[in-house]
């Protein structure tokens, strides 16, 4: 595997790091501005909901696929929603090619997590007839372009992608799963919001939203996820420390731009429509 | 119980009117889209819609070859890594490469290959990684056009272009450009490319049942509608020729 | 991974070259002959059909067994032929050990289309009760000698297999698969006798049936699969490109070859014996 | 038909008396033993029981680094394996490591990573190996200390300990030290390692869901409780090095 | 793979060989005396059973879970016990990360032969309906510390773990098995006590239980299971040869030091007790 | 539903006439046919047909060692790869090789390896490709004479061949050379090989329940039942040359 810090040399780390020290960044952002986010739903024919989602030129096409299946035996009346990403070497000459990497797997728990614990997909929603038959929901992110800051884009691409789903609707016979010609929607699954946000650490400074050289050279994120009210998920990465005040301060302004961002985007825009 | 809505064909791939299911005529193509320089990290890359298909290709090279026992010291190395996104197709397909995707990667690769000068690049590799995102049929075909179109857009010297499309048989008729419910409901299926520098094949499969008059007919059915698909291959590289040109001529303007 | 290519010399490249030119082959062949084909049948005790096939010096050695399962949901009653091929070290100091590589991949694949294709297996006799119980084939091709074209061999070899075989034959009581005493035959399964012909390529020279030496120098091969009267399967591999007069050529080739080997190699004596 | 006996969740997780289930107090940790230089092959070692917690730790280096293109010309690097044993759950794990095994490998790593002077080793490796044998909750946690002390048994230059605990909600409650029953049917559980050197964080996750005051709350109570988990891991290294000195001592007094 | 012949000097390979042809050992031991075995039964609280063993410095901790599934239809009213082993390298450097390899899996095949054969774990008493449900037994060894003779260890740690076993007791009402209420232990399971006896030969000179410089310099082991009257396992491994004299020695000496060691064990005590 | 016909044992292993289901005595072998040279491209290489055991074995070497770590600075390597097709067995074999063929494949080369010059290659590696195309009891026992005829057909230095059988006990009664039916039904089996440079035993395992005299009696069996099979090893061999030699003269004739 190769070594992404090396590829950002001592010079250019240490202009980053002078420049965030005067809040400032190379593509002009203040340290508490995100890139711009671009949204495009349902971009793929073949899955039951679908999103291409950039931020700045960071890019992740996510699609949903679904299955039924039997339901745990400890949740006999909830559906299953795994989320999967693929950091795909076209995306970046510092993908390699092979199974899933820790990097990988760190985007789809952290998005994951936020999404779980946030009330957001509605499993008991997802169940057809309890012990029966649920729904198994796939939403599986690939990275198309990576320009730093994957978790932030992977979560608004995949809460997009749940809120654009158009499933078929089934009903249990008493044998079998059958379809009753109708669909339900997103807008049946998804309750909350939660927005991922990243923050990036170099020695002291801390500043919203890296992108890549940025990533390159800082020593730690931290991810927290929020609803309005509420904060459901962080995860800390990297060799960073941050102390308790720091902490308490990201959690409260998470919440504030969370807010924000939620009507910026205003995902609710992307459901399906059916009558 | 695995899914709601079945995958079923259809038991007519021809409406009463005598077009195709999507509306088209039997050597009509589908709708075809494509752009370069669309991925910011490749040396040079491509999008290509074509019906339902989304495809990617991206180029990187020449470069060092990893693990480096692949490398000959006489030539450069072309490898394609064809990959399928699961939500692609209507299935789910499983997120690890299958022996399928390996395959086309294999033929696609030969097929690109006669149209480099891979002997100027000793010991390195270029390759070429190759994203379907959404499939509807004829995605090798499709996959080896978009990645003939971000070789070039990565600058690397080519003999030609290289156009592929897949022709066949449906319902006893012969027809070009195959749609995936097609390709799946008809008799027979025959992806070709075509390397325009000698206007050779340097792809071909077949699978189905033809006699050699039909052979023929469909090899030049697929030859007159590839052509059609060459021209849109070159206009996509003038146009970007032409909006860098518009740019670099912005800039003067703005500097005079 | 070995590149085979670089086992043969540039100038033993140039005679092979030269001497095709001339329409010359090193074991003295025309352009257009095969080289001596040998089969055995029946020659593994513990499987349902097996041949022991060789072309000059390459041999295949295949077997069938079989297993009973349910159909494929959208082939409710056609039963199932699987092709595999092993291309094991014994074989050539050129194969590898490990997991099935590029070549064998491509030798199953281009066995298994050319009799997919050609209703060469009735899968619809491989039913035994709709929807319920189907035979599974595994036809697997193990090359014992590896001395080029592998891909007639293995044809040839699959097909002997497939005509030799015996399977105990299944009824459906309600419930299960129970044996009927009985057995059912290759002579049941089998309907077309497709071949697989295949063609090297050097410049502009096209061969039949490569040796060793040749396919390592060659640009490319085209295998044609071709019942009486059909073409049924084209495979064309490596870098060599064909004109479309060449490729019009080699079907029409390989029907009139096809003719003639299918009636000496009379595959059908080989069928299993049952009163 | 897996299990006979169901691995179910009580429904409260607070006894009537407010005690929890295993009859402690909201800020009591569970009982603590550790023990260093338990497994004579490795450079260092340590054995934590933790509750119902057993697991070893055994660190290797500074060492060559294999694979080779692992190595860092400009530090020593970190590598983290941690690993469960198939019994150490209730439902047995499959043998081979899981994606949640290598993710808190990684996790560790990072978290102790700070407190080490890796640039004083380029080219070499520090390999922490983590076996939980038995596990009931906080197994992060608790593998964080005692890797910890493994290091400071190997007598490998650190900044400081660390110390890692989880705290949670459960019942609407905030408490300290998850048990494993209450990290499963609890509400919120937030594992954090504290990095004494400069009193801060350096491992923090959260799932579950919380109010800016509770988090600030539960943050408190986390670090006095590490303080008393950290007093522990002291006096075990102290321990070892009074037994050490008594064992000098007594070939001293045994010379004269 | 490090090759782990090569951390032996050859010095000490002539030190330790000139030892054993004057019967001596580095630690003290005669040729036939086994190191000091030190057993913790119950050591896992999550397993249905464990023993923590040490044999010298050498430590097997072993767990046992159960699962409960279709018997095999050719046994459809016996159980199955199967024995795992990791060689994790927490227990030694001479240990690689990885699936297991060739001394993992021998270790494991080695005690389960020495068990399988001598009528140890009657399998007969895992069934709970014929045909319907059986319970199967996951015994897997994770070695802790290497120090020479894995295989006496794990086979006394495995056998205490299953002496030590206690496992909730279902019966089948028709349809699926539930739960009595009861437990049945190990006293049910465990019929025999097989011990498992290993000889390391250096040149002409064989010796018991050989440790870890002795196993590094030997040129083969032989591995001999009985029960108090019969032979019921034997293993040969590495590339000593032994005479037809000396196995017919080695085998009465297996009776006669298991009779002892049997005796010295008393394994029964560490029985799970329950009224 | 697997296979309609079952892999079922017959209830007694003898016939009313005291005879073996195949007919054979007790201490009578299978029949065997062994040859050498059979496959080109090996540098020795034989095929052995015992009962319905069909097995090929290739030698190659001494060559380089791949992967190059595996080697070593003071002797050769002797590697050993024993794999059964999937149709060689009742129930079909998964294609990759499982467990047991890595086990035998150690201990073929184990019990090889004592009749070979390896300090004499350092560096290298002999590496013997095994291929059990049909099977039917005693396989690993098979392949290692067979694998012994093909490193001396290698012209491979070596003390003596090797010869190996299994023995085993049978409705009580001690026999040699056990069938595949006879291995599954049967009550012990006990595959030994003698390296007759010294007489010695060099593979040995046993699975079942015997006392100290049965051992005894079925040792000696199982001596005096090799030694036949070892004469068909050394006139397969003599055989050969003295095809050899036939060709040299007819040329030599030829010459004349």
């Amino acid at each position: 595997m190769m070594d992404v810090k090396r590829v950002i040399s001592t010079i250019e780390r240490k202009y980053i790091k002078n420049n965030l020290k005067k809040e400032e960044r190379l593509d002009g952002r203040g340290l508490w501005d995100y890139r711009e986010f671009k949204i495009t739903p349902n971009f793929v024919a073949a899955a039951e909901g679908s999103a291409d989602v950039s931020l700045g030129e960071t890019r992740i096409i996510t699609g949903l696929k679904y299955d039924i299946g039997t339901p745990f035996p400890d949740l006999p009346d909830e559906g299953v929603c795994t989320i999967m990403a693929e950091l795909i070497p076209l995306a970046s000459p510092l993908f390699e090619r092979g199974p899933p990497d820790e990097q990988s797997i760190e985007l789809a728990r952290v998005v994951d997590r936020g999404i779980r614990h946030a009330d957001c997909v509605q499993t008991k929603k997802l169940c057809i007839e309890a012990e029966k038959a649920v729904y198994i929901l796939f939403v599986d992110m690939y990275v198309i372009n990576y320009e730093g800051n994957l978790i932030d884009c992977g979560g608004v691409s995949a809460l997009t992608t749940l809120i654009s789903a158009q499933l078929p609707e089934g009903k249990w016979n008493g044998e079998d799963v059958e379809w009753t010609g109708g669909y339900f929607t997103g807008k049946d699954i998804v309750n909350e919001l939660p927005l991922v946000i990243t923050y990036g650490k170099i020695d002291d400074i801390i500043f919203l939203d890296p992108d890549l050289p940025e990533e390159l050279v800082c020593d730690g994120r931290i991810s927290i996820s929020s609803t309005e009210e509420k904060i459901t998920s962080i995860q800390k990465s990297g060799v960073a420390t941050f102390s308790f005040d720091e902490i308490k301060m990201l959690c409260s302004k998470s919440l504030e731009i969370g807010k924000k961002l939620r009507k910026d985007l205003n995902l609710w825009q992307y459901k399906a429509n059916i009558e | 119980m695995v899914l709601l809505i079945k995958d079923e064909y259809p038991e007519k791939l021809f409406q009463e009117n005598g077009k195709r299911l999507d509306g088209r005529d039997k050597k009509e193509l589908r709708p075809i889209k494509m752009e370069v320089d669309v991925l910011k990290n490749a040396d040079g890359s491509a999008y290509i819609e074509w019906g339902n298909n989304k495809i990617f290709a991206a180029v990187f090279g020449p470069r060092e070859v990893h693990p480096h026992h692949l490398s000959k010291p006489d030539k450069g190395i072309l490898r394609v890594f064809y990959r399928m996104a699961t939500y692609s197709v209507f299935d789910r397909k499983r997120p690890a490469p299958g022996r399928r995707e390996k395959e086309i990667s294999m033929i696609i690769a030969d097929c690109l290959e006669p149209v480099l000068f891979l002997e100027l690049y000793p010991g390195t590799a270029f390759e070429i990684f190759i994203q379907v995102i959404d499939a509807d049929g004829g995605t090798r075909c499709a996959s080896t056009t978009v990645a003939s179109l971000a070789l070039a857009d990565a600058g690397i010297p080519m003999k030609s272009l290289v156009t592929a499309l897949a022709v066949g048989k449906i319902d006893g008729e012969l027809v070009v450009d195959l749609s995936g419910i097609e390709d799946k409901a008809g008799e027979a299926d025959l992806p070709i490319a075509i390397t325009w520098f000698n206007d050779e094949i340097s792809l071909l499969q077949f699978d189905g049942e033809m006699d050699l008059s039909e052979l023929d007919t469909v090899l030049k059915d697929a030859k007159e509608a590839a052509k059609k698909i060459y021209e849109i291959q070159v206009n996509t590289l003038k146009n970007k020729y032409i909006s860098i040109q518009n740019n670099i001529e912005k800039e003067k303007g703005g500097e005079d």
